[in-house]
């Protein structure tokens, strides 16, 4: 059986060097991997900053957050600013049981992203 | 399925299936008398719980076993609708006291399924099964405390 | 599970368990590699052969056995991925050939469910099981034809 | 365990003497006796049109289907017209492998309900 795609992700770049990248669907466990690669090549595109837009995830759960809390220690390591937006309710739930809603930039909008 | 058991999933250990399991708990929450918020925390404990069993316990073989039982339990007066959910493995055995998530201060990846799974289930009960693999036993109640300072939009 | 079974669900034959298994089967379809709309469609013919299960094999009565096995198919070069469902019960048995929709020109109520699983799915076979209760055997392919006229959208 | 009410219906009494019934969610066989039952009580507040809006019915199976037979069966026997608005295109499609897309009068939406 071929492997099938796990999750959409497209990613767009910005005037001014901002990479956004855009997953879509739910990030579990067996979609992690993919959304992993998708961060990863999204630093590759050297942003000035990278804003992950989550307002069409669904669901996300921890090995979904494990993948972000890494992105987090790349920016940091590459002084590239990191920004979460769009997320919802029940997704901004799971941050706070991790106590991590703190510990990333997270905005509603793209456009707040932008200057976040 | 004796015991009350209504709904029995049994699985491989093929992540690809996470995603069936999560539809079809919350679902059933939701029949059994849960808010779509709450309905969506069960899925939630469950899905970790499972891909813990694919990841540590089946150490990502897809052919190990799981199963998934769900039994309602009676309504009560306080507490209101309740659901347990059982999932079994012939993986590794664990002490339970080993299955404890990361210590929230010290920031890295992973560690938090857990502490998601406590945070939003009532009971939480980890144990050895008879002869092979471990056994989670999680039990929520629609007026129980799990859950409702998180996630419960 | 053998025979290449992926995922099994067993349920009490109580219609509030119907969105549980629809909500599994169709994320598994997706999983397997069919569209959003053919999922949908073998959800509903699962939907529809579980309720006859409930309503003619068990006369509503809410405690038999209902069996649901998913098998994935290997991916064939023209048929494309294909799944394989096999359902079965504990109910009276009854010869196949009487398993039938009604005449649709003679417009009433009810006598659809036959005629809309026929259609979605690939391939439909009914049985008597060894001592007792029905099996139901769905196939689809997501490069066949069944579906491709209604429901496709 | 008391009963749980498996479907949201929801009726508006129109000026000029319509009754419109919007059920939201899923109608399978579980949900298909409250459906009828909400069918009915439509009919008992005589109406001189009864519009079915299914445009929050995300899956109609045929249980649901043989509930809307049954009302047309009401319908023809006390003249009153019965209109079916607002399906999605599965539910359209359910109609159609039943031969019933040319049975039943069908609006896409409330609007054209009113005059079909
Ligand atoms: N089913 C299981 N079998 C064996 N060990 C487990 C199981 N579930 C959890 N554990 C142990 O508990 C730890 C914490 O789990 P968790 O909080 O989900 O984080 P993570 O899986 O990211 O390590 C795991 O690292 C593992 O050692
Ligand atoms: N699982 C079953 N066990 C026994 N009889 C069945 C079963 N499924 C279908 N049938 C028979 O086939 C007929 C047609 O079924 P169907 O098209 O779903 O319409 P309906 O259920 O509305 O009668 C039923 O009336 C019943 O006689």
């Amino acid at each position: 059986m071929p492997d099938r795609v796990p999750i959409i992700v497209t990613f767009a770049s910005l005037d001014g060097g901002a990479v956004t990248l855009s997953p879509e669907g739910e990030i579990g466990y067996h979609e992690a991997p993919a959304f992993r690669n998708a961060i990863r090549a999204a630093y590759d595109k050297r942003p000035n900053r990278l804003i992950v837009d989550l307002s069409k995830v669904g669901y996300m759960g921890t090995p979904g957050v494990a993948t972000l809390v890494e992105a987090l220690q790349i920016s940091k390591k590459n002084g590239v600013p990191l920004v979460l937006c769009g997320m919802n309710d029940r997704v901004r739930g799971v941050f706070e049981i991790a106590q991590l809603h703190k510990v990333f930039k997270m905005t509603s909008d793209l456009a707040g992203a932008l200057v976040a | 399925m004796s015991d009350g058991t209504q709904l029995q999933i049994e699985l491989v250990s093929d992540s690809r299936y996470l995603s069936c399991v999560r539809e079809c708990i919350a679902q059933a929450s939701r029949q059994l008398g849960f808010s779509d918020a709450q309905a969506a925390q069960v899925a939630m404990a469950v899905d970790e719980a499972i891909a813990n069993v694919i990841k540590h316990g089946y150490g990502e073989r897809p052919d190990g076993k799981i199963w998934v039982k769900i039994t309602p339990l009676p309504d009560e007066p306080v507490r209101g609708s309740g659901i347990r959910i059982v999932i079994e493995d012939e993986a590794k055995q664990v002490e339970p006291s080993c299955i404890k998530g990361r210590d929230l201060a010290d920031i890295r990846p992973g560690g938090l399924g857990v502490h998601i799974i406590r945070e939003v289930m009532d009971e939480v009960r980890y144990e050895k099964r008879q002869t092979t693999g471990m056994r989670l036993t999680l039990t929520k109640w629609s007026n129980g405390q799990a859950g409702r300072s998180a996630m419960s939009a």
